[in-house]
């Protein structure tokens, strides 16, 4: 039942496909070399680990407790406890599963205060699984840790709604 | 030769070829990445991972060596010796220089070709004995291959040995000075390829590597194998290719034969690039299914062969 | 994440096999063999090629030749025998389980285990289902956790690196989830069920009349089955079946309400040979009994499941031991 | 060769080709009842990747949802959250601007080439094994697949699971050089797949190892309800896009390829022909790119405000592998009150008991190669 193929095809094709793999054998290779090349991350990339952020100007961390970004979270793996004083909520405790995170991004685009980002390093492999438990001061260590990532509360949304 | 000198030659010829034979995988690996565009090992021995077989003979020999339970345990531990040895007895007689061969023995193409076909059982002992369903398949795959392909190889091994009149190896070498038996019009050429192809059969090579087919059944014979007795396989594979590109290159290149190299170094030379020639064919091209596979034995390879056989024959005996 | 090889001295690769000592005219070479073994492992770590979901898919892109973990001496064998690092890529479910832990006796020591993205840690946003396991260390243990969703190809490399790293240094300390094997069977509190009053819109016939409205469709050239499923209305279980004709590109549905305590319906494989699988489907998860059905036994979950998990009455989280923590444990835990 | 099968229960010879096999797609366990080598019954057990997913959309609010969804069906995401996206805003009534809409068929067509080269690379691992030839086509395939991938990592943040689609619009929005980019990778992937095309077309091994192998009757791949490269292999032109068109399809012209007698090789055929119409639409939707914007609802702040009348939808989408519906019955909730995903590769491997018997079992593995199951999908 299988196909008959001539014979003088049958020779052309054999060295076609031997031509074929001999053309790479001289094409530079496309490998990164990776502990030593990086490879360049683009502006939106969202693989990192997270941090939560400083105002600038008044030193104050960003957070005001709000459980947004709790309630929208698809994998439920952010806690946060708020209390108020000072006039602003602050957040008491803040803690991010990065074990079950789903690099999502909703969180961030839900922040109403650019609170919560992600950074452009990722998380390092861990040999505990609590390590990956990002509670307050770790989040917040973070910041300093990478550069932040291009995505951010504000400029999703009006990325989702152009202010006219 | 006295019997001691023997031996020693004996001992350090199985050095070498060990030796050569790990870094036959390096090369393989390298080979393959450059041609998938990519590097191969890299970081193992810091230029180009030259340190990458001796990791991976070491850690197979670390390795613990499973024996299933239900498996029959002499057999098993038989099997992966039985191939070793076999693929290496193929090197006693082999000439690798103009001069020196280990054992010097006027039938070396008829004592080749029995040596080839002991390997086979080797694999058959270790499917049978794995007691493993995916080895059962693949020993008999390997049989029915193995038996069938022994038929073109003999035929085609032939036709040298009618060119020069004799089954001697250095006797072969001689009757290719200056021409060498590929450059025949068409019998040189259909001899080296269907040999070419026998070989490939028989050491169970891509496109005919249907008894350790990844990706039906799992890891052919050796699928209950680890640790040391995988390497012997691993091994015995590259072993026997080595010596079939060894064969290659002094039936049909002419051997030592070479305008200004010493004999040795165009053996190797020529081994070398008939073994890159395999690589390439190997990285190259799909699997055939076992019924095409002897569809294109008996169908085309022997008959081929044959007629082949009977032209060279014509040809000796028209002149002279 | 620094990097982690540092590149700039250049070695002849022995760097950690032992320490070169350059006397006058001799080169001495000190290595212990654990060194030398511990060397020997790290440098060509052979995984399992075994992939469960869309980390598998990541785990090939870096097995490809943009990222080549060749470079490490890593190559994937097909077999558990010869393979000493089991790489899980995915979501663990129960019934997979049993054949992941038999895969790792399978292997020879000494054996390290990756548990690549959020399924094979911690069963990421499936953790709560009843049908997965909440991570991969109840499993068999871990050697090291690579998080991401899916972890970026780099996130592999480090974490072969840091595996290799882990070798190296000899103190290779696989995680086993042991602490919360010790689960008593926790229900949950059962939510009161409100009756909804959806309204129910498309053809409801009888579930007597299921053959024959099939037959006659089909000669009508109805010939295409989209898909046969059900809904649990908690006061009726209806049994949705959509069919079309390629040809003239129309489509009938309609549906059949079963009162929940023994909901039968005939089955119509008869008509259609692609009902056997959805029949068995609506069977394993709803316990809709399709008479007349070829072979109706579950599909989805493993045999010996007691339950139908998608009906209303069945909750989310139902413990099934040893694979589940209690929900006080988890939450307590993950405080911690 | 139709001799009598006496139907013993494991009198053959019963292998299994288990859960974990280098060809299995995924987790698939097909238990061969064989006869020397060729295949008399065979058995097919899925459901090593249940996920849940239909039990967990009932406790999860409408727009955190896509996101799960991607999961599905992991070779091309952006078409389960596109069906179920599409779903909701049939149920809800939310119309979506053009531009957004033309972003969608952007990315779904990207990544249906994605899927279709990873199909292509897995399938040369089946005929040809991880230590051989196959892998050198596996590797080409992935090398080609990273250019597109960059593409969305630029373009969304991530590789494949983009999060692209929302209820209601999309995500992100195209950036500045994105044109440039785009169009170098479409000239570069064309030359490279028609040279994996002349390469393959007439390999012999190729040929002989596809050709008449796994032949699917046009009639019975429409009972067993196949669709998609599976179903127009065999001949049926029924592909979603054109027969019920969604998401401003209809302002795009492309072929739809059909196969003639339903092996192996057509399927291939229909796959590499889709590549190139896919990489053609891409070409008319970066054109034709609207200006406007890419969200039709305010941004999404809390998820408990979406919440959609009582009542039924069913979306379809044309996925690589086939029809991809999303079947949501709402009560009025943010949360979904059923939701059920019909999934093209349940009904593409529920073929394997009808068109296995007969062949050996390098067929086997060329068969299911060729069906192309990814099991998130089946097994959702």
């Amino acid at each position: 039942m299988a196909q008959k193929v001539s014979n003088a095809r049958l020779v052309k094709v054999t060295l076609l496909a031997l031509w074929f793999t001999l053309k790479n054998l001289f094409r530079k290779p496309v490998t990164v070399q990776y502990p030593i090349v990086k490879r360049p991350i683009p502006e939106r990339w969202r693989g990192g680990t997270f941090a939560l952020t400083t105002d600038k100007e008044t030193e104050e961390e960003n957070c005001i407790g709000c459980k947004l970004c709790e309630k929208i979270c698809p994998s439920g793996v952010i806690a946060v406890e708020m209390e108020k004083h000072g006039g602003r909520g602050w957040a008491k405790s803040f803690i991010l599963d990065l074990q079950g995170c789903l690099q999502c991004e909703l969180c961030v685009q839900v922040c109403p205060t650019d609170a919560i980002v992600m950074l452009y390093g990722m998380e390092a492999p861990v040999t505990r699984r609590e390590d990956l438990i990002l509670d307050k001061e770790k989040l917040m260590a973070n910041e300093g840790l990478y550069q932040a990532a291009w995505a951010t509360g504000l400029k999703l949304q009006n990325l989702h709604e152009p202010k006219k | 030769m006295t019997s001691t000198e023997n031996i020693a030659q004996g001992i350090i010829l199985l050095g070498a070829i060990l030796l050569i034979v790990t870094y036959l995988t390096w090369l393989e690996r390298k080979f393959a990445a450059r041609l998938q565009s990519r590097i191969g090992p890299y970081w193992v021995g810091r230029p180009h991972g030259w340190l990458q077989p001796i990791a991976d003979a070491l850690k197979l020999l670390i390795k613990e060596d499973i024996t299933p339970s239900k498996s029959d345990r002499f057999l098993f531990n038989l099997a992966p010796v039985w191939v070793v040895v076999t693929s290496l007895l193929g090197f006693a007689f082999l000439p690798l220089t103009a001069s020196w061969v280990l054992v010097n023995i006027d039938l070396g193409l008829l004592y080749f070709s029995a040596i080839g076909s002991l390997i086979v059982i080797g694999i058959f002992i270790a499917g049978w004995a794995s007691n493993n369903k995916y080895a059962l398949i693949s020993a008999l795959r390997a049989a029915a291959q193995v038996v069938a392909y022994e038929v073109p190889l003999l035929l085609s091994l032939l036709v040298p040995a009618v060119f020069a009149g004799s089954l001697d190896f250095q006797d072969i070498i001689r009757a290719q000075d200056g021409h060498w038996f590929i450059l025949f019009p068409v019998v040189g050429q259909i001899s080296f390829l269907t040999f070419l192809l026998a070989a490939l059969a028989e050491g169970n090579r891509i496109p005919f590597d249907l008894s350790e087919a990844e990706s039906e059944l799992v890891a052919g014979f050796n699928v209950e194998y680890s640790g040391m007795k995988f390497a012997y396989f691993y091994l015995a594979e590259y072993v026997h290719l080595l010596a079939a590109s060894l064969l290659v290159s002094i039936l049909f290149l002419g051997g030592p034969l070479g305008p200004f190299f010493s004999g040795g170094v165009w053996v190797a030379i020529k081994t070398l690039l008939v073994f890159l020639g395999v690589l390439w064919i190997r990285w190259s091209f799909l699997r055939v299914r076992i019924d095409q596979l002897m569809m294109l034995n008996w169908k085309v390879l022997t008959p081929l062969t044959l007629v082949n056989l009977l032209l060279a024959g014509l040809w000796v005996s028209l002149n002279g | 994440m620094g990097t982690s090889v540092d590149e700039k001295k250049p070695r002849l690769g022995l760097e950690t096999l032992g320490e070169l000592i350059r006397l006058p005219g001799l080169n001495v070479f000190l290595t212990s063999t654990k060194e030398l073994f511990s060397w020997a492992e790290k440098s060509s770590l052979w995984p399992l090629s075994f992939g469960l979901a869309c980390c598998a898919i990541e785990m090939m892109a870096t097995f490809a030749s943009r990222f080549d973990l060749d470079r490490f001496g890593v190559i994937a064998r097909a077999s558990p025998r010869q393979s000493d690092l089991m790489i899980i890529a995915g979501t663990v479910t129960i019934k997979m389980a049993e054949r992941i832990k038999k895969l790792y006796n399978q292997m020879p020591f000494p054996k390290w285990v990756i548990a690549a993205g959020s399924c094979a840690i911690s069963g990421d946003h499936y953790r709560h289902i009843y049908s997965v396991v909440p991570g991969v260390d109840w499993v068999i243990p871990v050697d090291v956790y690579v998080s991401g969703c899916p972890p970026t190809p780099e996130a592999f490399m480090e974490g072969i690196i840091r595996l290799q790293r882990i070798i190296t240094e000899g103190k290779t300390k696989p995680h086993l989830n042991t602490a919360y094997n010790k689960i008593e069977q926790e229900t949950l509190k059962a939510k009161p069920q409100k009756t909804l009053d959806i309204p129910k819109t498309g053809t409801y016939i009888l579930p007597g009349e299921v053959p024959a409205f099939a037959r006659d469709l089909r000669e009508r050239g109805f010939d295409f089955l989209t898909y046969i499923t059900a809904v649990d209305y908690v006061d009726t279980l209806d049994v949705a079946y959509n069919v079309r004709s390629l040809e003239n590109n129309e489509e009938q549905t309609w549906k059949v309400s079963l009162e929940p305590s023994n909901p039968i319906v005939p089955s119509i494989t008869s008509m259609y040979k692609g009902a056997e699988w959805h029949e068995r489907e609506a069977y394993d998860l709803f316990g809709i009994d399709f008479t007349g059905h070829p072979d109706l036994r579950r599909i989805l979950l493993p045999d010996d499941w007691q339950g139908y998990p998608l009906k209303k009455s069945y909750l989310m989280d139902t413990p099934k031991p040893p694979y589940r923590p209690s929900r006080k444990e988890y939450e307590a835990w993950k405080k911690e | 060769m139709e001799e009598r099968v006496i139907e013993r229960e494991f009198g053959e010879f019963a292998l299994n080709m288990g859960p974990q096999h280098p060809s299995t797609h995924g987790v698939f366990r097909l238990e061969l009842h064989l006869r020397g080598e060729t295949v008399v019954k065979v058995i097919p057990h899925i459901g090593y990747l249940h996920r849940g997913v239909e039990k967990l959309s009932e406790t999860l609010d409408y727009d955190i949802l896509p996101p799960v969804y991607e999961r599905d069906d992991y070779l091309s995401p952006t078409a389960n959250s596109l069906a179920f996206v599409l779903a909701v805003e049939k149920l809800a009534g939310i119309e979506v601007p053009k531009r957004a809409s033309y972003l969608r068929v952007l990315v779904a067509e990207l990544q249906r080439v994605t899927s279709h080269l990873v199909w292509l690379g897995t399938f040369g691992l089946d005929l040809g094994g991880a230590l051989g030839g196959g892998s050198t086509l596996f590797l080409y395939c992935f090398r080609e697949r990273e250019k597109i991938l960059d593409l969305l990592e630029a373009l969304t943040g991530t590789r494949f699971h983009t999060n692209m689609n929302q209820i209601g619009g999309v995500r992100y929005d195209v950036y500045a050089s994105f044109d440039g980019d785009l169009s170098q990778t479409i000239g570069y992937l064309k030359k490279r797949i028609s040279e994996y095309k002349d390469m393959l077309e007439n390999n012999p091994v190729f040929l002989k190892r596809t050709k008449g192998v796994g032949v699917v009757r046009p009639e019975l791949a429409k009972e067993v309800g196949a669709s998609g490269p599976v179903l127009r292999g065999s001949g049926v032109a029924y592909d979603i896009r054109k027969n019920k068109p969604y998401s401003d399809y209809t302002e795009f012209e492309f072929r739809i390829p059909v196969g003639r007698n339903g092996d192996a090789y057509d399927r291939y055929r229909v796959r590499l022909e889709e590549m190139f119409e896919s990489l053609s639409i891409i070409h008319q939707v970066m054109e034709g790119l609207p200006e406007g914007p890419i969200h039709s609802r305010k941004p999404v702040k809390i998820a408990l405000l979406l919440k959609p009348p009582k009542g039924e939808a069913y979306a379809a989408v044309e996925s690589p592998r086939g029809e991809l519906g999303v079947f949501i019955v709402s009560d009025g909730s943010s949360k979904p009150y059923r939701v059920k995903v019909r999934s093209p590769s349940f009904s593409n491997i529920a073929l394997i008991p009808y068109i296995l018997p007969g062949h050996l079992i390098a067929d086997a593995v060329a068969i299911l190669g060729s069906l192309d199951p990814v099991f998130g999908d089946v097994d959702r």
